[in-house]
């Protein structure tokens, strides 16, 4: 569909960040946690990016189906490239290897996440170096809020709206007046929802006891589940992720404690209850995506995973693999890589595409407004490989969100494009 | 909840996480005390202990690593845990005997900081051919299904604390005591001890060296392997929770005093406890205490609280 | 005023008194020795004046001032010198570059902040440095490495190092031990002409009788962390108490 | 068949040839007195014998009851009965007085030898023994040995020595730091020992004391074996003590 | 050294010149090591990330060389305390990161001078290490390393928690704002004309003077007196002490001054990346610039430096795979086997093996 516009737009746009392309690939940085505490995310988000990238080049999945836009043979004439580096689920060596991607591979776009840390820091150099940052996996409210930038967008809801979907959830089955306990990774992300759980929870009529902040990457939590457990609250909520949070959710099982208090992970995915297993029966929460959502990019996804890797899908993976294409075919609607324009294709964009219901990607503040999937852990002996909880609920995006000079979003200063 | 509970809650939980901390410590202590010979790669022989027992206790998946590119993907013998406590020891043990005969026999007599920096050198070593192997994703490591919740004993019952850690602090309480009575009541333990400051006398005595040496190497060997099989139920395993606790671990050992057991295990109560309680009490802080508690007892005594001062030469 | 004194001094070891009330008085310019049986408790008294132990009671004065309270370099700053028994150099650098180090620390002191001045603008140490050497006779060897040299040599430095700090009093512990009779008798005369030249006062410690008696003017006998006696080599010689103690049936 | 039997030996450290063709024996039961001045190769000698590395022997023989004992390990000399009273003292710094004396011992214990040939039969010196020939040690029990005096830490390396079980006991300078009083005494131990059959192979540099016990003597210059005779022989011979032993 | 009386002549006419020009005359090599190292930081970033063909076999690009430099300061510094005192410290990411967050607080509420900013680093982190070296030096070898860490690793948590309100905690610091160099010239635009191909960037230029000075600095320190007073320490404490110098606080001043270039680095670093991340105190950190250093080689004053580039671009290079595509998820792997053989082998580090080969085929000549 591009039609050779690609080439003919380098006279079109000054010179900003690495375009022009030079040569007759356009490369894309995927940036991803490949050790440290997020590292199973991690992985399989790398194994959609490649997945994307071949679809991008040679059609297939979503390209051929869901994204009209996208030709199937490269954006905008240019074959798609990649590189990937790790970030270690360290926000400074994910800035040196997306210096790296921008100032050596001169890629057009920079992708990934797992760590709202981590995304806040790349996005903010994405700015400065003029690169489009299509967060991946990043939940804090921070991150389309104080921190957010004009060349990050983000697809994953965040805290605030899981508050938002968990809060009436959590109150139906549990009843009110009750109390509960927050144990949260100590940075942006589980800062946000220990705040957001804490606003929707008592505006339900619960009350917090206390919430207590453990390091991330914390890997022994008994002394601060011991203390939960003697608090007396009736609901303990652990906000962890990824591994912290198949830890902790273990080791309060261990511990005993699901015996006197019910447990809650706001932020789920498939590795962490895989990892987690037999401890995540009946534990409520919300995930990004998940392989049982019964709509046809879904399953189209999960088809096109499956025969690529032989393994299902997990939420950071959908995000990973729709993040990039929606960059792509904001590249081609714009009919240039120049990235002023393809940041405003993607604002305000119109969507329903990614099996996540129909979306908007919000202009004032760069946050998908999407549907939030509510789910419970499923008992061992229920689970099996994809399925390890039940979807109860996907809470619609009419129910949830904010304004533009509201929650979050009141926070937020996108900043230049650099055209102007 | 009453006073009583919270604070046996915490003791016990300072204890459980202080008997990890022991167990490294002992071990690195002797052999800091008597080969003269500074470990930095006492994290790796943890690691080594932690993965062997996973693999030795249960079967895994693995998701990444060269080994499930390999087809290895699933992986284990799935014996169980009590074949993993006893074989694991001796696979590390032997791990230790090679370690001592490769790495400390060369650097034996190289500066403190040589060997420093060669076995940082190897802990990455280590570390990174694990990452290789297994991947860099953590792998479940769970509590056996029989030490799981509370003992079902009256008082405890209502202590959230799982069997397992109780099964910790016993084992690490009975393996020091016995390696303690061996390095203080023993001819074996005198040899050692004489040999800590000069080998050759020992030799000129008839005594000879090399292989209480490498027992020594390997006792400590094989306790880091323990702490890692009984220690990796408690947390996630994956390539880096060697070096992380090696930190601690060095810790405890100086400000226990080097080359003092007793001192280990205090140091490792102390930390242990002090740990827990600062979770209880004030939590941000619980970490910094750790460190600070840590400077203080250093300033105060820069021999460590049971360390003896040094004999002047 | 005596250059050196001890007032009641005391140092415990748990129960063991090591130095037992000695009141030791030094003169400038006096060649005075300390003997007595293994344990009496010499090496402690040294190791006292040089503040590497502290003592458990009493005072030592170093020209009018105490010293209880300072840090060996400020002792050895204020003009107290102590050669070790074996060969203690440094070896890694130059024969030059060790004499350099303890002109260095007697010419500006215990520690200065001339760390942007370029080694060759300091003149006066190197003279400093230059006259040691040639005084114990290594100064054609001066740019060899301090490891190189043979063992004797290495003794030689040694004092040199001592000497190079320009002590007004030097201690010496058993400095020759360990020596053929023939080091010994250089190595007196090396002391005897240091002497002589510098004006130096001494304090040596010494099991050899022949040495003590010929290089004393004054001789105190310990045992037992206590002084028993004390005086000319003669009246030494003559001391029932010491033959007792110490001396044995040993002819003189 | 002398009891020590040491044959054209040649030694270096390194690359520098020290002991130069160097033979000796010790007979049975004598004092034998090995003299010479700083650097001569005297405890080069001892420890070419006992096995002690470095120095490395290229050359020549050690016998010891007629085996070959040239190049064995440190440990197993000492297991046929030699035994050193090292030149520095080599006390174990870190160990009590007692403890220093019970390692000597240990060797002895069948569990610790690992199946070493042992062919020692000297007896050893019980621990009241040494405790009454060395008071000052009886006196210091349980204190640390480097915290013990010199003079002090000598007698407990020579005590030591004897509480292995000794047919020959190598001492390098047992003199050194003792006071005039105790070297006495250790003189007198050192007969005792003799007579009880001990042969004994005393390094010295000062003459005149090593001729005041030993039967026979040898002096070496650079190396070499350049006297070897009978005590009153050396006493004699001006020329030879004022060559090499600078007397 | 070895004409004596020519070299007591230099030495006194030297010593009236440093009365009217002051001490900072260059004497003796200095001029001659500071102009090959200015030629060296000029031409650098050209070849490695610029140049025809060097630079696509290099695969370097601008803004690693300026790591290099930054890391190379630190490690220079390093070494000094390493290599010269014989003092291993597992802390020095106290000062780096204590620097960086100095600077970057500063430059939010006082002054986004890179200047001052780098002032203000400094000063924090020689204040520091003053403190803490007071702390950590009351024993050597192994009780410093670990004291060292635990102080360090005490910041760590300090900033992770307690004080996040400062410091962000994990989110690591965002407010950095870095203002123009001089008030004139952004720090990421552009040099001018033939500078532009060779230097690249201000920041680079503004970082290459600083790393000069810093090499000098560097230089004149290990020929002054303190150099050997240094080794006379690491060779013999005691008798050091003995012959009346302040042993202690020789040491003091050694660490201080290495916590002074590991804070100029720290600066640096900041205003590089406009953002301090909580890692930067964590002990890897500190692990990071130990295997620099000896890697490169200690007791000298390049090879650090060279150890930085080397572990800096197998970091950021061959873990980033192409060309490097077969060993780079291995790439720590591969540092640690370099690192371990280095140390069993090459004790004097990569400089070292150089040294002893130019030596080796020199000596071969004569
Ligand atoms: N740190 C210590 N702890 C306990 N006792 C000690 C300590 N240091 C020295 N002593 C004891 O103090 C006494 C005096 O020792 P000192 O070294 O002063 O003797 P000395 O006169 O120098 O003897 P020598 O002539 O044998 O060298 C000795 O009995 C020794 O064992
Ligand atoms: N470890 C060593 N390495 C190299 N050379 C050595 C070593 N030990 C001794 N030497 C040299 O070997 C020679 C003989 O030394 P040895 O110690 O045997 O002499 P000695 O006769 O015992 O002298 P002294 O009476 O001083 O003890 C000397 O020149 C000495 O410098
Ligand atoms: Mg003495
Ligand atoms: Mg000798």
């Amino acid at each position: 569909s591009g039609g050779g516009g690609g080439g003919g737009g380098e006279s079109e746009y000054p010179e900003l960040g690495n375009y022009p392309i030079e040569g007759d690939t356009a490369t894309f940085g995927f940036n991803v946690p490949q050790s440290g505490p997020y590292a199973s995310e991690g992985e399989d988000e790398l194994r959609a990016y490649e997945l994307a990238v071949d679809h991008l080049n040679n059609g297939g999945g979503w390209v051929d189906s869901q994204f009209d836009d996208l030709s199937g043979d490269g954006v905008l004439d240019y074959q798609i490239d990649s590189v990937s580096g790790d970030t270690a689920t360290d926000a400074d060596t994910a800035r040196q290897s997306a210096s790296r991607m921008i100032q050596r591979d001169e890629v057009i776009m920079v992708t990934g996440g797992s760590s709202s840390a981590v995304a806040i820091a790349v996005q903010e150099l994405c700015q400065r170096e003029n690169t489009p940052f299509m967060a991946c996996l990043t939940h804090s409210n921070d991150t389309t809020g104080q921190n957010c930038v004009r060349y990050g967008f983000r697809e994953m809801f965040n805290a605030y709206m899981t508050g938002q979907a968990l809060a009436p959830v959590l109150t139906d089955e549990y009843g009110d007046d009750l109390q509960f306990y927050q144990l949260y990774a100590d940075y942006s992300w589980g800062q946000t929802v220990q705040e957001s759980m804490n606003q929707f929870l008592t505006e339900a009529g619960w009350e917090e006891v206390d919430s207590v902040a453990t390091p991330l990457g914390t890997s022994d939590y008994s002394s601060y589940l011991s203390e939960a457990a003697n608090s007396g609250a009736d609901v303990l909520l652990l906000d962890h992720y990824g591994l912290d949070g198949a830890t902790s959710v273990s080791q309060a099982v261990d511990a005993g404690l699901d015996e006197d208090m019910e447990l809650v992970v706001p932020l789920y995915n498939r590795p962490m209850a895989e990892a987690a297993g037999a401890a995540i029966e009946g534990v409520f929460g919300t995930v990004a995506w998940d392989s049982q959502i019964d709509n046809t990019p879904s399953q189209e996804f999960l088809q096109a995973f499956q025969d690529e890797y032989d393994r299902i899908p997990s939420g950071p993976a959908q995000l990973a693999y729709g993040q990039t294409l929606q960059y792509a075919a904001a590249a081609e609607r714009a009919g240039t890589f120049y990235p002023p324009e393809v940041i405003r294709q993607l604002e305000d964009y119109e969507y329903d595409n990614v099996g996540m219901g129909p979306e908007t990607m919000r202009g004032c503040d760069h946050q998908a407004q999407r549907d939030v999937p509510v789910v419970r852990g499923l008992p061992e002996s229920e689970q099996a490989e994809g399925q390890y909880f039940e979807i109860i609920n996907v809470t619609g995006r009419d129910e949830l969100g904010y304004a533009c000079d509201a929650g979050p979003a009141g926070e937020c200063e996108l900043g230049e494009y650099g055209d102007e | 909840m009453s006073f009583h509970i919270e604070a046996i809650t915490v003791l016990l939980n300072g204890l459980q996480q202080g008997a990890i901390y022991i167990l490294l410590a002992v071990g690195l202590s002797i052999i800091l005390g008597t080969l003269k010979f500074v470990n930095f790669a006492h994290g790796a022989l943890y690691l080594i202990g932690t993965y062997a027992g996973l693999l030795i206790a249960l079967e895994v998946n693995l998701t990444s690593g060269q080994l499930q590119a390999w087809g290895f993907g699933q992986l284990g013998l799935g014996l169980g845990y009590i074949p993993a406590l006893l074989i694991v020891p001796f696979v590390v043990f032997v791990v230790g005997l090679a370690m001592e005969r490769w790495v400390v026999e060369p650097f034996k007599n190289r500066p403190d900081t040589d060997q420093i920096l060669v076995t940082f050198g190897l802990a990455i070593i280590v570390q990174e051919l694990f990452r290789a192997f297994f991947g860099s994703s953590s792998l479940p490591f769970s509590q056996p299904s029989w030490a799981q919740g509370p003992p079902q004993v009256p008082f405890l019952a209502a202590i959230p604390i799982s069997s397992w850690r109780y099964y910790v602090i016993g084992i690490t309480a009975v393996l020091v005591l016995i390696v303690y009575l061996l390095v203080e009541f023993t001819d074996f333990g005198l040899v050692v001890r004489a040999g800590t400051r000069d080998p050759e006398m020992v030799e000129l005595l008839g005594i000879r060296l090399s292989r209480p040496y490498i027992v020594v190497f390997g006792i400590g060997a094989a306790l880091a392997g323990v702490a890692g099989v009984v220690g990796g139920p408690l947390n996630p395993v994956n390539p880096t929770i060697g070096n992380e606790i090696l930190v601690p671990a060095f810790l405890t050992v100086v400000i226990g005093g080097v080359g003092s057991i007793a001192g280990a295990v205090l140091g490792g109560v102390l930390f242990g406890v002090t740990q827990a309680v600062l979770v209880a009490t004030y939590s941000a802080w619980a970490q910094v205490g750790l460190y600070a508690i840590a400077a203080i007892v250093l300033l105060v005594r820069p021999q460590g609280l049971l360390g003896e001062a040094e004999v002047a030469p | 005023m005596a250059l050196l004194e001890t007032e009641n001094l005391v140092k415990e070891f748990g129960g063991l008194v090591a130095t037992d009330e000695v009141n030791l008085s030094v003169e400038e310019g006096e060649r005075v020795s300390i003997i007595g049986p293994n344990g009496a408790g010499k090496s402690t008294l040294v190791n006292l004046i040089t503040r590497r132990l502290d003592p458990t009671s009493g005072d030592i004065r170093f020209k009018g001032e105490s010293i209880v309270g300072h840090d060996p370099h400020e002792v050895v700053q204020m003009g107290v010198s102590k050669s070790f028994q074996t060969a203690s150099i440094f070896s890694d650098l130059t024969v030059r570059e060790n004499a350099e180090i303890a002109a260095l620390a007697s010419e500006h002191g215990s520690f200065g902040f001339k760390l942007l001045e370029h080694r060759d603008s300091l003149t006066g140490v190197h003279q400093v440095a230059r006259d040691t050497l040639d005084a114990v006779g290594l100064l054609d060897q001066a740019d060899r490495q301090a490891s190189e040299l043979p063992y004797g040599d290495k003794r030689r430095l040694e004092i040199g190092i001592a000497l190079a700090a320009e002590p007004d009093l030097l201690l010496m512990d058993e400095p020759t031990a360990g020596m053929s009779p023939e080091e010994t008798e250089a190595t007196v005369d090396l002391v005897e002409e240091v002497k002589r030249e510098l004006g130096l006062t001494f304090v040596l410690i010494e099991h050899d009788m022949e040495i003590v008696f010929r290089i004393s003017d004054r001789i105190v006998v310990l045992n037992r962390g206590q002084v028993i006696a004390e005086g000319t080599p003669d009246e030494i010689k003559g001391d029932a108490a010491v033959q007792e103690a110490y001396l044995g049936g040993v002819e003189l | 068949m002398s009891l020590l039997d040491v044959d054209a030996v040649d030694a270096y450290y390194g690359e520098s040839h020290i002991l130069r063709d160097l033979s000796l024996t010790v007979e049975e039961g004598e004092v034998c007195a090995l003299l010479g001045r700083n650097g001569a190769g005297k405890t080069t000698t001892l420890r070419s014998i006992s096995g002690a590395k470095p120095p490395e022997v290229r050359d020549g023989t050690v016998r010891f009851k007629g085996d070959d004992i040239t190049g064995l390990p440190a440990d197993d000399v000492a297991m046929q009965g030699i035994s050193l009273v090292p030149e520095e003292r080599r006390v174990f710094a870190n160990l009590t007085v007692e403890e220093n004396l019970r390692i000597a011992e240990v060797s002895r214990n069948t569990s610790n030898t690992w199946r070493r040939p042992r062919t020692a039969t000297g007896q050893s010196m019980s621990t009241e023994q040494v405790y009454e020939d060395f008071p000052r040690l009886g006196e210091r029990k349980t204190q640390k040995a480097g915290t013990l005096s010199g003079g002090e830490q000598q007698m407990l390396a020579i005590a030591r020595a004897l509480k292995q079980s000794t047919d020959l006991l190598l001492l390098d300078e047992p003199y050194e730091g003792l006071a005039p009083k105790i070297v006495e005494d250790v003189e007198a131990a050192i007969e005792r020992i003799s007579d009880q059959g001990v042969t004994i192979l005393l390094v010295e540099q000062n003459a005149a004391a090593a001729i005041k016990i030993a039967d026979r003597a040898y002096v070496v210059d650079q190396g070499a074996v350049v006297f070897d005779g009978s005590a009153t022989e050396l006493r004699d011979d001006d020329e030879t003590r004022e060559r090499y032993l600078g007397v | 050294m070895s004409d004596e009386p020519a070299a007591a002549a230099d030495g006194e006419t030297g010593s009236s010149f440093a009365d009217t020009v002051g001490i900072w005359m260059p004497r003796g090599d200095e001029l001659r090591v500071m102009t090959a190292t200015a030629v060296v930081l000029a031409v650098f970033p050209f070849v490695f990330s610029r140049m025809p063909v060097v630079s696509d076999l290099l695969q370097g690009y601008q803004s690693l060389a300026t790591l290099i430099l930054i890391w190379g300061i630190f490690a220079l510094g390093f070494d000094l305390l390493l290599g010269y005192t014989g003092l291993l410290s597992f802390g020095h990411a106290a000062f780096w990161g204590g620097a960086a967050y100095a600077a970057g607080v500063f430059s939010q509420h006082v002054s986004g001078s890179p200047i001052l900013m780098v002032l203000a680093g400094t000063v924090f982190a020689v204040l520091l290490a003053w403190f803490l070296g007071f702390l950590s030096l009351r024993r050597g070898g192994i009780y410093f390393a670990i004291l060292t860490l635990a102080f360090a690793q005490m910041m760590f948590y300090m900033s992770s928690s307690p004080l996040a309100f400062i410091t962000g905690g994990e989110n690591g610091f965002t407010g950095v704002e870095t203002a123009e160099l001089f008030g004139l010239f952004p720090l990421e635009s552009e040099l001018p004309l033939v500078l532009e191909t060779l230097l690249g960037t201000w920041l680079y230029a503004f970082v290459a003077v600083i790393a000069l000075l810093c090499v000098a600095l560097g230089y004149r320190i290990l020929h002054s007196p303190y150099g050997m007073v240094f080794r006379a320490i690491r060779e013999n404490e005691q008798r050091a002490e003995f012959v009346g110098l302040n042993v202690w606080r020789y040491r003091l001043m050694s660490f201080i001054i290495s916590g002074f270039f590991a804070g100029v680095a720290g600066s640096l670093f900041v205003i590089h990346g406009t953002y301090v991340p909580l890692s930067s105190l964590y002990w890897t950190t500190s692990g990071e610039v130990v295997i620099m250093t000896v890697l490169g080689g200690t007791g000298s004053l390049f090879g650090p430096v060279v150890g930085a580039g080397v572990y800096l671009y197998v970091e950021n290079i061959v873990s980033g795979g192409h060309p490097f595509e077969f060993v780079a998820p291995f790439w720590h792997l591969i540092l640690g086997l370099v690192f371990v053989v280095t140390i069993w082998v090459f004790p004097r580090g990569i400089w070292g093996f150089f040294r002893d080969v130019r030596d080796y085929v020199t000596g071969g000549e004569d």
